[in-house]
């Protein structure tokens, strides 16, 4: 157990000096309203410079990472994430760059923004691209604001949005962030949308549809140019969850799926570092027709130099400060330059390998609910295993005592105890192995003795943790005793 | 076929794989797509680099950028050059914090999952709030989002907005609140560059108001009457929805304190590189009450089955991936790295490095301001402020001139706020931070000297 | 136990690609002997990125590091390594400089060397200094070849050094290296030079008498004049070995004590991290008389820019290619502008009050086999512990467990059973505290169970190694089976 | 008293502390100290300077050297501007490879051990040789010590050292051998630019040398007579010591192919930045019948109590801390971190990448030298070289003009070969690696043909 560095604090000590003001001082109150002024300290740690470092080291310690082990959480991309990428983003002439510096002064940046945003056309089909989004999910706000924006400017009230009930939930979130209602069209035993069901959902009301193809369970969804024909043809637009983009790159392009907007998680399929929750980023690639819409600004060439293209009268406005997360692009691009045209195809061809592979060797002791090829990632259900007495999140804790991060766990919701398993690319064929074996080992332990397998995990820094305390009694800020 | 240093598989390796699934080759794993789809595969895209073309292909953008170590910049406005403690670096690069997933796996996630909750703690006691959400994109779409939660808690669809808040904030907030359409209405500002009272007072008349929306430091650099517009939120049963800069409570009291009820901001200025607008990380922390209806991740201190504190995402019902449409918010992947970089600043900085900081860009700001009025011609209207100011230009010397003279020197001035806020021709935001050192500002007064002599006297 | 990086090989795999020559290309034959050719493959690792990351961080997981914890290993001066020194290291226009580059290209190098010079001939109370040593060892025998660079230009023949027999092995070892011979001098009871016997031992042979003060003890020698005194007018040289340095800055300088040539351990004082072995830096200082006789070059100033002084006739040359660690030596440079002139004061006497509170806590449990005042070390001798059963080397593997490095042990040879305690300045007092509560544990526990004390460590990586059997059949290098 | 970020003792800390040690201020644990040295006590120094405080003197200090990436540059002769993989940056940060102490635990060292062990397999490797130590502190130093090691061995104290080595190696290795007093001898070069070997072969004719020392590629470039030399040497009953240059054994043979007893080199092509020169690594591998008469420390494999293997520092018997005067050397603390950079440049580069550099460097420099040859007035000696090759200027062009000339043009040429070999006037050593990409080698040709033009055509 870590101390909190709240408790390590002691009073006096300094984590960091500062220097003098070294120009005449004035008594702050003549300037400010004297109630204002904060006479107390803010509490706040107060430790030397080791006992940080000692702290954060100890930390991290704690956590599993892409270079302890195998990551393969599903619809996560867990990719590696390259070193060269975070060291271009330590040289001063990026890092140090005030957003509002005049654009002459910067035009390094610019023009590497302006090519990604080509190559994220270029990748998904698509025509012209915002890279300002800070995550996947505020991609997806933008898309559905586009999509409002779009229909508003058609003079359409349009006030639905169908999504797939294996849809992520941040989709429904979005679109209801954008005032849309969600209809829910259900997956048919292929796992994939009912096209029946679709077409008795679709009306003169319905905006869009949000999917993302390779869908959830890790399944192309075949009937793709059939669901573009019948939004289309019912005036909706089609929305492109990027998510699973690493599934097809250089294999087939949204675009050419008859998708209309598309985002990317720049933080599964470009390698980025997902940080422990982020920063990610969400660029927006669209076709022609809506790309009036696009929040400003986008970034442009006038033939001699980059700029920050404002003038776009229609556009949905801004949906963050400045233009991007910046650094989160930078490796991205170094990404699509690292792989190339062939490489990003060999990406989705090696990831789609993999996994397949894996679905193999996994399906003869767990059971697999969709058969047949599967894309970059395929959903196992534990049921077999739940009936032997290990529901999926006992199974998903075991696993930790290999070292191993577990799967995406219940998630589909469609698939009873589901276990979503994305290897990725980036694993040698020697840990998908090992991975096979220790699974193959933990279906035999369930089997022989399902309560010892659920007391893991182990081998953890904590043991299992009690959530239902946690959501009950809410403690979410340490306070001094 | 293709060998690279990301891609382990060899064609040994590819070919056991495909014997095992039982297909001939890697092109028929796609045979479920329907083969007109495959036809325009190939990519236009750059031949794949190695990793020394990609350090030539940066060095080559770089040079296209200035060393900004050649320039001393006032630029401010909502994103700041600040120290940044070098140990923040070392942490940040470790794998372990660097390439984890969102710490959905408790047991194999308590270093971030206890960074986040000390960093909730901290945010709580910058802002006097009781709870802490895990991070925001920015400060911005914190704010948006705010406003959102003052919908939902209050059941009204109004907000007032301050037009002294960061226009960048203004304009995001717009784009959020076009989706649920939410009114906004803009509170005008008065003589002394802050939100006008009266004005307020008259537009929360109707008591439909979700929330009034201020920022302290407002962007114009000067102090709000926090007080007054408090009760006018109150009294209109809307709630009080406060943006600070995070260093200021170094110096002015945390909202807490004057009763807010949400606090977001920016966390750029906590050890974050300004790196052209972003990643940083936007917070946001509210009174106990209004727990459940905050958006985004918050982590909670819980027991392990040893009975050890462990700590683990929790709350979670008021999130997408459970409650789908009828989520708090659409936020799944935050910037918990930016947050972790500023728990880690908070660390450092500890309460009387914070103190020491903010009157460091006091007192500076505030001596640049006081000898700049000596210099004739130019004005600085106000005295109300922390460390940015407004800066008025001689008349007969243009904002454009201005700034090619300033630039030609390697001094880069503040920005021209006559773009936002048309009632102040010739207005400049000037930034001081604990990085414009004592020389920077004779740098700058005497470059100011110079253009009198040659635009004002002449 | 973490496979071999060769034995995670596989043939094919990459750990970067590299361009195309991009120029026509020849025949390598029609210009190198063809029998020179290397036809086949070097035996090196075929492993991806990812492998290759995993790798070293399953290693580095493997070490404990300052960070981890309490490293009081004496002699060696542990203390904490600012992160700021290492940042400094990565900018483009200090890292990626050659060395002959013209000297106009690199005064803001040249400068920080110059000033660095200024500072450690200042802290040590010396006139001149050279930065070119790569190590204390080096250090040590760039001093010695001074001297005797110093004895030949003066015509006299003298053969002999003198080194206490509490001396580092460096010492003697150093001077054999330069063509001396060794003569020890005894401590006496208070563990200082014996004069007497000293005096026996001084005669016109004696080139130099080297000294760390405090010695290895962590004892100031008081009669340090009285032994100047007698070497000087033997006509011999004082040399003064910097490991120690740590306890007088500010305090007392060795040019003040009779000490003619002084090396400074970067490492140890000046806080330039260890690295698992170095590189560190020994920087030679020497009083005006010996400056001639320096390794060249010396970094210079002529009022105008810095440069490489060449120019010194009876220098002994150079000790090592180029002008010394330069990466170190802007680590040790930034130290000093942290710690400023108060600071390092305030660095001596709080190393030296952590040691003496150390010492008069542990003394209770362990015998202390010199009484008084430490300075910034102390040495415990584990002989009421062997007696009842476990040796020092048993207590420094049962610290282990808890997570603490065990002190310098056997170290110096003078002492039985020697533990020499160094906690340096950087640790705070709760980090004490707790290593006397472990110190106490354990002597409580050998005294009820030396048995089960003699099976630690338990908790490390692996267990107690055979360094027999490493001895008896040496396997250096791994090969291929 | 003083608080600063690295002192954690706070004012109570230290009375608690000087309390229980029953003295009444820091200045009392002095009081062992004779006064009258307590008198100089006050340094002159600066004042104490905090993190921003120091990056901004860091700052201006930068400012003063150039930025190199402006640059596109020829120079080598023993440091080289070369692909430096990033994962390295990332693994050396790490404190735990960082700021631990050599490895005297081994139970808590395991990461530095193995990385170690790795290490030595690694240059055996890439020498031909049975045993490698940890490291050296550099190149020069390596072989100053192999040769001590050669007389060691021999019972003989003379060396035959070529004159073709590095000059700073020939310097250090004087002024190593300076102590114990060891002849040196230094072989002639012949017209071909490499050791004269009729010289040689009379310097032997006594048997009286304990070694002959070579470097191939030799310091002007050129690849030596090994075998004749090999046979020089056993015939002389001397040890045959080869300096290499790492990166070239991946276009010419180990040493160990053709009779090496000692091979030495400096490791800061492996993945070491040039620093200015330094730090970076010497390594040091011989056979097997030596090893116990090798320098420097040694990693062995060995089993742990549980029978796992683990490493740990083994045959210390050679070294200072156990054998004092009678040890192999004085080396303690040796060049570690900048070893396993070399470890992991090794193993990210591999077999197949060793030979690509090599191969990339070898035919940019042939294509160079050959262009160069067609330019009026340049001439290009010998063509016996592998990346660094001698180029003569043109008669009415001196060395001082050219260098400023190129310099103006932002290229940084090869070093001027005259001030050390009186016999080559107008040489310049150019050094071409796989940093310099085909565009910069077009750059440096047109500085040439302009150069031409004003100073040699007209
Ligand atoms: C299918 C799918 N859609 C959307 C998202 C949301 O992306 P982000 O977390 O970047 O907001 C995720 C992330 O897990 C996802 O898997
Ligand atoms: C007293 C003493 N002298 C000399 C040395 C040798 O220094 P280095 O290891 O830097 O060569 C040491 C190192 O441990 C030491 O403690």
């Amino acid at each position: 157990m870590t101390k909190l560095i709240f408790e390590k604090s002691e009073q006096g000590r300094r984590g960091c000096l500062l220097p003098e003001a070294g120009v005449p001082e004035i008594d702050p109150d003549s300037a400010i309203d004297s109630s204002l002024l904060n006479e107390e300290e803010i509490c706040l740690p107060e430790t030397s410079e080791l006992e940080i470092m000692r702290h954060y080291v100890e930390l991290s310690n704690k956590n599993h990472c892409i270079e302890k082990g195998f990551y393969p959480l599903g619809s996560c991309t867990m990719k590696y994430n390259p070193k060269v990428n975070e060291s271009i983003c330590q040289l001063p002439r990026f890092k140090d760059l005030h957003p509002y510096l005049p654009v002459t002064f910067v035009q390094g940046t610019l023009e590497l923004m302006y090519e990604l945003q080509n190559f994220f056309a270029e990748i998904t089909g698509m025509d012209k691209v915002s890279l300002q989004p800070a995550a996947g999910s505020h991609g997806e706000f933008t898309g559905m604001l586009i999509v409002k924006a779009y229909f508003k400017n058609k003079g359409e009230e349009r006030t639905k949005v169908i999504v797939p009930d294996s849809a992520h939930g941040t989709n429904p979130a979005s679109a209801k962030m954008c005032g849309y209602e969600i209809l829910e069209v259900k997956s048919n035993d292929k796992g994939q949308v009912d096209i029946e069901k679709l077409e008795e959902l679709v009306d003169d009301k319905v905006a869009a549809i949000m999917l993302t193809n390779p869908n959830t369970l890790g399944i192309f969804e075949e009937n793709i140019q059939k669901i573009a024909e019948i939004m289309h043809k019912a005036g909706a637009l089609l929305y492109y969850d990027g998510a699973n983009l690493n599934a097809i790159m250089g294999i087939v392009k949204p675009g050419d799926m008859g998708f209309d907007i598309v985002h990317i998680n720049t933080h599964k399929t470009f390698s980025t570092p997902h940080g422990g929750g982020g920063p990610g980023s969400g660029p927006v690639a669209v076709k022609d027709y809506l790309s009036d819409f696009l929040p400003v600004p986008t970034i442009d060439f006038d033939g001699e130099s980059f700029f920050l293209k404002y003038d776009t009268p229609l556009t949905i406005g801004k949906v963050r400060s400045f233009y991007g997360n910046v650094g989160v692009l930078l490796r991205a691009y170094t990404y699509v330059l690292a792989m190339g045209k062939n490489g990003l195809k060999q990406v989705s061809m090696d990831a789609v390998l993999n996994a397949n592979y894996l679905k193999e060797k996994l399906k003869t002791k767990f059971f697999l609910p969709y058969e047949g090829l599967c894309m970059h990632e395929f959903v196992l259900s534990g049921k077999i295993q739940k009936e032997q007495g290990v529901n999926t999140l006992g199974i998903a804790k075991r696993m930790m005592d290999f070292g191993i991060h577990p799967p995406t766990i219940y998630f589909p919701l469609i698939v009873p105890e589901a276990m979503m398993i994305e290897p990725t690319e980036t694993e040698s064929n020697e840990i998908l192995d090992n991975f096979i074996e220790i699974m193959e080992q933990i279906a035999k332990e369930i089997e022989e003795n399902p309560e010892e397998v659920l007391k893991s995990p182990h081998n953890t820094p904590v043991k299992k943790i009690d959530e239902v305390l946690a959501a009950k009694k809410p403690n979410v800020a340490y306070k001094k005793q | 076929m293709i060998y690279h240093n990301y891609l382990p598989n060899t064609d040994e390796s590819r070919q056991k794989m495909l014997d095992i699934i039982g297909v001939s080759s890697q092109e028929d794993l796609f045979k479920n797509i329907p083969v007109e789809l495959q036809k325009n595969t190939s990519l236009v895209l750059p031949e794949s680099h190695c990793e020394l073309e990609i350090q030539n292909r940066i060095l080559e953008l770089a040079q296209k950028n200035i060393w900004p170590g050649g320039y001393v910049s006032f630029l401010g406005a909502g994103c700041y050059n600040r120290y940044i403690p070098s140990v923040i670096d070392n942490i940040l690069s470790r794998v372990e914090f660097l390439t984890a997933y969102t710490p959905y796996q408790p047991e194999i996630s308590q270093g971030t999952l206890q960074a986040i909750y000390e960093f909730q703690t901290m945010i709580c006691n910058l802002t006097g709030m009781d709870v802490s959400n895990a991070s925001m994109y920015d400060g911005a779409t914190a704010t948006a989002e705010a406003i959102l939660m003052s919908c939902r808690i209050t059941k009204k669809n109004k907000t007032i907005v301050s037009r002294a808040l960061n226009p960048e904030t203004q304009d995001v907030i717009k784009t959020y609140l076009s989706g649920p359409d939410i009114d906004i209405i803009t509170a005008p500002i008065n003589e002394d560059s802050i939100t006008d009272i009266n004005n307020l007072f008259e537009l929360t008349a109707n008591k439909d108001i979700a929330s009034i929306v201020i920022q302290v430091p407002n962007f114009l650099g000067n102090i709000e009457e926090v007080r007054k517009i408090e009760q006018i939120a109150h009294n209109a049963g809307a709630l009080f929805v406060v943006i600070i800069d995070p260093i200021s409570v170094g110096m002015i009291k945390p909202p807490g304190a004057y009763g807010a009820d949400i606090v977001t901001g920016d966390g750029q200025s906590l050890g974050n590189n300004m790196m052209y607008g972003g990643p940083a990380f936007g917070f946001m922390a509210c009174r106990q009450k209004h727990m459940r209806n905050m958006p985004g991740r918050i982590v909670g201190s819980s027991l392990d089955s040893d009975g050890n504190t462990a700590y683990t995402l929790t709350l979670q019902t008021r999130e997408q991936h459970i409650r789908r449409d009828k989520a708090t918010s659409n936020i799944c992947t935050n910037h918990s790295l930016c947050a972790l970089a500023g728990s880690i600043y908070l660390s450092i900085i500890g309460p009387k490095g914070l103190k020491e900081i903010a009157n460091i860009c006091f007192q500076r700001a505030h001596f640049l301001a006081s000898k700049i009025s000596e210099i004739e011609g130019f004005k600085i209207p106000h005295d109300n402020f922390f460390n940015e100011f407004i800066m008025i230009l001689p008349d007969n010397l243009s904002v454009d001139v201005f700034n090619k003279e300033m630039l030609d020197r390697k001094i880069i001035p503040g920005i021209n706020l006559n773009s936002y806020y048309h009632e102040l021709p010739g207005a400049i935001l000037i930034s001081v931070t604990e990085k414009n050192k004592p020389v920077d500002l004779y740098l700058f007064l005497s470059a100011l000297r110079e253009l009198v002599e040659e635009y004002v006297l002449n």
